[in-house]
């Protein structure tokens, strides 16, 4: 490997794991001012414990082959031991921002509700039994579902289709925040939120763009194409709500940013530029009109992961069916989509690879929650959730922006 | 003549006060941020592994001017819909007002309600 | 005998309050931030797509206590310098305050201003 | 009869003054965040190399109902605890209060402070 | 080119790209808080819409070479066709980097008045009428401005003179902000604005010294240089406002590094270390200094663009006759300035392509605004303005710090 | 130097130079509301400062061979004479970012109280006469602390250990805030507090693993450890927090984040990833339970620097005696500690290496402090802290978040 071969992928690396906080800015600013310390926490948390699990055992998991071959690795590498040389460890820990900020995601779903022990249980366990099977499917040695021909370039049905389907699950034992839908819940701190999208845009280039491997013309095709999808989903959400509502939002182009980088996100490297803006535009539109879907179903999604992240991840997934092209990659090995002459033939590979995906992650999910539910419960008292998460679950206050405070030691 | 009503009250009960003021005819009235010290006893907070309490609870404070015929009648209908039955729910006490202005028309007195 | 001089007005038109004040002989008080329900009847935000009206507008309360026989004129000073003529300008109202005392000196009634 | 007393004081004052209070067996009491305007004069800011005035001092009001009886000494409590002997220390001055409740029990009067 | 190479053009373009959000919080904290989300969005809709205008037209614009050869291009690449070459993609969103963050500068000029329709139709207009020309003559094939020997590093004329007259052409148009020049309206959240400063600062190295193409000894001197002009642009503000006001502000050391910074953009690889010290000292000053001139002569820039960036920029344009030295980079093929031996030629360059920037964008930039004021109108209503920009434009407010909302759904 | 290595430096300095506002934001949201600005500008002056004070004499003195070769070096390259290679100007501005850290890390130490006018002073003092001269012993030429077979990779002696003792120096002179310790100061910001740490950890990846000074196999480790530490620092504090207090905070979680980073500094490119594990959770119980001492000796180290770097910098500089293992690293040229085979001789080592430089810091500190004392003064009047030092130095106010202003010119 060439030294600015490596230089990308550190500085990848350093960009990922950039995103954690990002996104925790991003949800934080948009939770009410008593919940956003529990949530910067939920996200933070994530970069603490998933590598201690990802050196442990994760990494071994999703590296060695065994006897289940294609399924799932084994334990040969526990501890990172024997892995010295020194581009293993480089993408052992590329490889591990993706799984620190994997679960992060999935804590916009429960917001305001769940209670921090139960959080903190659920983050090592997810990332185990759902995260790191998953994962080797797609980019393990010969994972199944890879092998059969589905494409995800950095993350698509790995990353956000997996953590939108978890919010799904874990809502359904958790419930409704106290109040939804009948009460409005609006952002408490909309600079922050914006700081956190633009922290995310920033480090999907990263992302994207390093799950090249390589600063190489794939590299750069990543690039432009996480530079075009985030344009074009912002402008797509802010034109659909301009449309729908009169206005144009902060908080629609932040969310249309997002909602534009998810989609490209499984296709960055195999589509061109016009198909990226194309993937940007659609995102920005249905996400944004997958919003409604939690008032049609009655499922409290609290900041939208589900319209963002799931919608967008089978978005990107579905249309890579259509637009996939070799061609512009020089002739790259993959299959080509619809509009490129490849027939429907990767379409189908798509489809498969997300629903396999997400019949798995909500069966898991599913149990993780109902285990945490009977065991150390999963979700905060009523009282708790009034007075708020900050206060109750880890005694703090965000903001103590006045001079009278009265405070005695205990 | 006419009083004002002046409730402190929990900050997660201001919608409902507010439905309840409207259902008793209430056309208007102010709120503030306020913070308060009673028997609730405050909350405790962690600094750098110390614990300390935090006197001052977050609490809002409703004020209303009403007719005088009105006064009790509307302080018991904040009373009703404040209420939680638990400890911290706020009070609420009634004053004299001797002469009210609308800034607006510069109506005087029940008209500048 | 005080009196204190209350007015609800808008944000805006507390620099003019104000100078009105200063103009009046009044050197003293004291303002809060207070948001208030009225005719005016609040504005319409956005949240994700969807409409919802905020009904609590920021105001901002004076507080002004003055000798018995300056309220009305300072009551008028005020209700002439916070006039926009627009919805939502706000009240004022008279209340009798007892007693006064200036922290720093200890001074009593109209001396304590 | 109740009273109420209202003080406003520099906010670094406010835990002597809760502490003079309870000292003076009040068990309640309501503060709110406010500004004001007096002889203290205002500080000044700097804006792009401009200078300019804050009238609009940060100070905090307390307000304690209490028992027709009590009114005078907890005031004074209160101006012994906030003074600093400074300009600007504020203000304490008494209104009656007619009718109190408490929320949680619907107690009257003095029961209910 | 090497893998180092492309790395760093990568890495720079993503920290060009970081930049407009920079500046969205920089200048979003300067604002009062009922217009801090319509700061936020006039800088990050450039994110947006400006690359959606630059692969779809832009891009063609400053590359083909036609009839009009050194003064504008042509369509043929228009939506990137035939454009398959990585190098010249990366170079293409590299470009569009600087593309996104000039109509953004423009912003904190006209804050806290103008429409967000009016702004919304004026980006993607004024990047193609004014924008791309002007690119076009300083870094198109043969533009005619560099073909005559003036000096534009990482475009301190072609961004930052531009935006800044821009400004003055703008609210020529659009008039003083109601209270102007009588009330003081300081900056509602100073940490914003210093978040703002930094990371514009952590984005200006990829700004300057990723112009360089490569990463060679004209980067790590322009990279040297963007660190010593800012720094010496901070403690010059510092300095001067202590002498004058006896205060250093918070303020001041943001928009000291700021001016600093625009002032070394168009020299950063020509000059040495110590220039870029003089550099920054100067600007520091004159640009504090500079601040004065719109209540002198009546104009209200909202946010001090023009003191900051025209003022900046034409510093640092003006010194590099001075301080242009080849030799320091071993001889390197540009026009030595008159401290280093180089004449008057120079200079006489630098003034004639900064006047004829000038001219012309005032010129057309005048137009546009005077032809949205006819068509859509420019300026919000009383009203409007009173209530922020926020409530009126996007219906958002951008803190909720506490509890009791009252909000009812409609 | 390939294009690659030189890529990685221009990043990593960037990185580090973006830890300075980081660390500004991190120290600015815990201390209270009326002295944030204060915070913030104690931080980016260093920016500011340091640079010049760099490359006018700091950069010849850790780099000229002279007399005193082994202690100090000589003015020969000041005003960066004759530095014309690039790759000594790239190594000269990695070098000036630590540099910039080092004196800002003390801020936190002396928040709250101290001028203005003192703290721009002591800056620049304080740089030329301790930092210049540690750096030199570890990193110059021959530094004698260096040849006698010490380790630190990145700076935990010379700017962890070194800042965290200047604040006692420092403190010991300025004295207590008014009210500590029996007033509680809680942060005003705790978002802030997490953005800096976010920025930080960022930030770190170019500290650490850009002293590898190439992208190489030294890089990574460092990299892959720089995670790994920060990740167990905060687990590790969130789990004695949670043990003593019962609640996991925010606050715990950035601080012990930070705690992790700084005892891997020293170690970084010397350790395999398990220690850098142990490294992380022993920092992070005992820089928590460090946090009493103050309490215990009565010193007001206001945002507890001497808990977590000073005593973060020597836990991981005595950590290095027992697992420094060249092995791992190829048979790199360094001593083996207690674990690995290499006797106590690193050990010892290293503690000389401490000792001498927290002898000699503290010592040269204390005298600053003491003629800054006796001349203008390093503490601000009683009231200007009752005031808050925003207003009292910097006549500004960091948040206006209401409408109603009221303010004249004057
Ligand atoms: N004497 C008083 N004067 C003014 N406000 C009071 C007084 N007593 C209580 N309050 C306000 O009422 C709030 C609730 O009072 P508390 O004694 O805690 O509960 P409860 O009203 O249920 O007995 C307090 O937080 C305070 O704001
Ligand atoms: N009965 C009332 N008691 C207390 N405050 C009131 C009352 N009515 C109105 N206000 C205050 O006055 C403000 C303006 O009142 P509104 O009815 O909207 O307009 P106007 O005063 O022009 O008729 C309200 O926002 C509220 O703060
Ligand atoms: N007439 C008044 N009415 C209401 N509040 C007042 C009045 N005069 C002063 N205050 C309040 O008291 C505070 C202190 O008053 P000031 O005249 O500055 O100092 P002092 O009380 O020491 O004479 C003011 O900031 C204001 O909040």
């Amino acid at each position: 490997m060439e030294s600015g071969d490596v230089t990308w992928i550190l500085v990848s690396s350093a960009l990922v794991l950039f995103m954690t906080p990002g996104l925790a800015l991003f949800y934080g600013g948009m939770v009410r001012s008593k919940n956003v310390l529990n949530m910067l926490l939920m996200n933070v948390y994530c970069m603490g414990i998933v590598p201690i699990v990802w050196v442990l055992v994760g990494y071994s998991l999703v590296t060695g082959e065994g006897p289940a071959a294609g399924i799932i690795g084994t334990l040969e590498y526990a501890g990172m031991a024997g892995v010295v040389d020194p581009e293993e460890i480089l993408f052992a820990f590329f490889a591990m921002t993706f799984a620190v900020i994997t679960p992060a995601l999935i804590s916009g779903g429960v917001a305001d509700r769940m209670k921090w022990s139960a959080w903190a249980v659920f983050v090592p366990v997810w990332v185990l039994l759902v995260f790191v099977p998953v994962f080797y499917w797609i980019y393990g040695p010969n994972g199944w579902l890879e092998e059969r021909g589905s494409l995800d370039f950095a993350g698509g049905t790995v990353i956000h289709i997996n953590a939108g389907v978890a919010v799904l699950a874990l809502i359904a034992v958790l419930g409704k925040r106290r109040g939804w839908p009948k009460d409005i819940m609006p952002p408490h701190n909309l600079p922050l939120v914006m700081i956190g999208a633009a922290i995310l845009w920033f480090g999907w280039f990263g992302f994207n763009a390093g799950s090249a491997g390589a600063a190489d013309a794939s590299a750069i095709q990543a690039f432009m194409n996480t530079f075009l999808a985030g344009s074009a989903g912002m402008i797509a959400w802010l034109a659909a709500e301009t449309v729908k509502g009169g206005k144009a939002t902060t908080l629609g182009a932040a969310s249309g940013i997002v909602a534009g980088l998810v989609a490209i996100t499984p296709a960055a490297g195999h589509v061109g530029g016009l198909a990226a803006l194309a993937f940007g535009a659609i995102a920005g539109v249905l996400c944004f009109a997958a919003i409604s879907l939690k008032y049609r179903f009655g499922y409290d999604d609290s900041l939208d992961v589900v319209a963002v992240h799931l919608v967008g991840g089978l978005i990107g997934g579905f249309l890579i069916g259509f637009f996939a092209d070799p061609e512009a990659f020089g002739g790259a090995d993959f299959k080509a989509g619809l509009f490129f002459g490849g027939g429907a033939e990767l379409l189908v590979e798509q489809v498969l690879s997300m629903v396999v995906v997400m019949a798995f992650c909500f069966v898991v999910t599913y149990i993780i929650a109902k285990a945490l539910d009977a065991t150390i419960g999963l979700r905060v008292s009523e009282e708790d959730e009034t007075r708020g998460l900050d206060l109750s679950q880890h005694a703090e206050t965000a903001y103590n922006l006045t001079e009278s405070g009265s405070m005695d030691r205990v | 003549m006419l009083k004002l009503v002046t409730a402190v009250i929990k900050p997660h009960k201001v919608d409902d006060v507010k439905e309840a003021l409207k259902a008793a005819g209430v056309g208007g009235l102010t709120i503030t941020e306020v913070r308060g010290v009673g028997r609730q006893g405050g909350h405790t907070e962690v600094y750098r592994g110390a614990e300390y309490k935090v006197d001052l609870l977050p609490k809002v404070k409703v004020e209303v001017v009403v007719d005088l015929a009105d006064a009790e009648r509307v302080a018991d209908a904040i009373v009703a819909a404040a209420r939680t039955d638990t400890i911290g729910d706020g009070k609420v006490w009634i004053t004299d007002v001797e002469r009210m202005i609308r800034i607006r028309t510069g109506e005087l007195g029940t008209d500048a309600l």
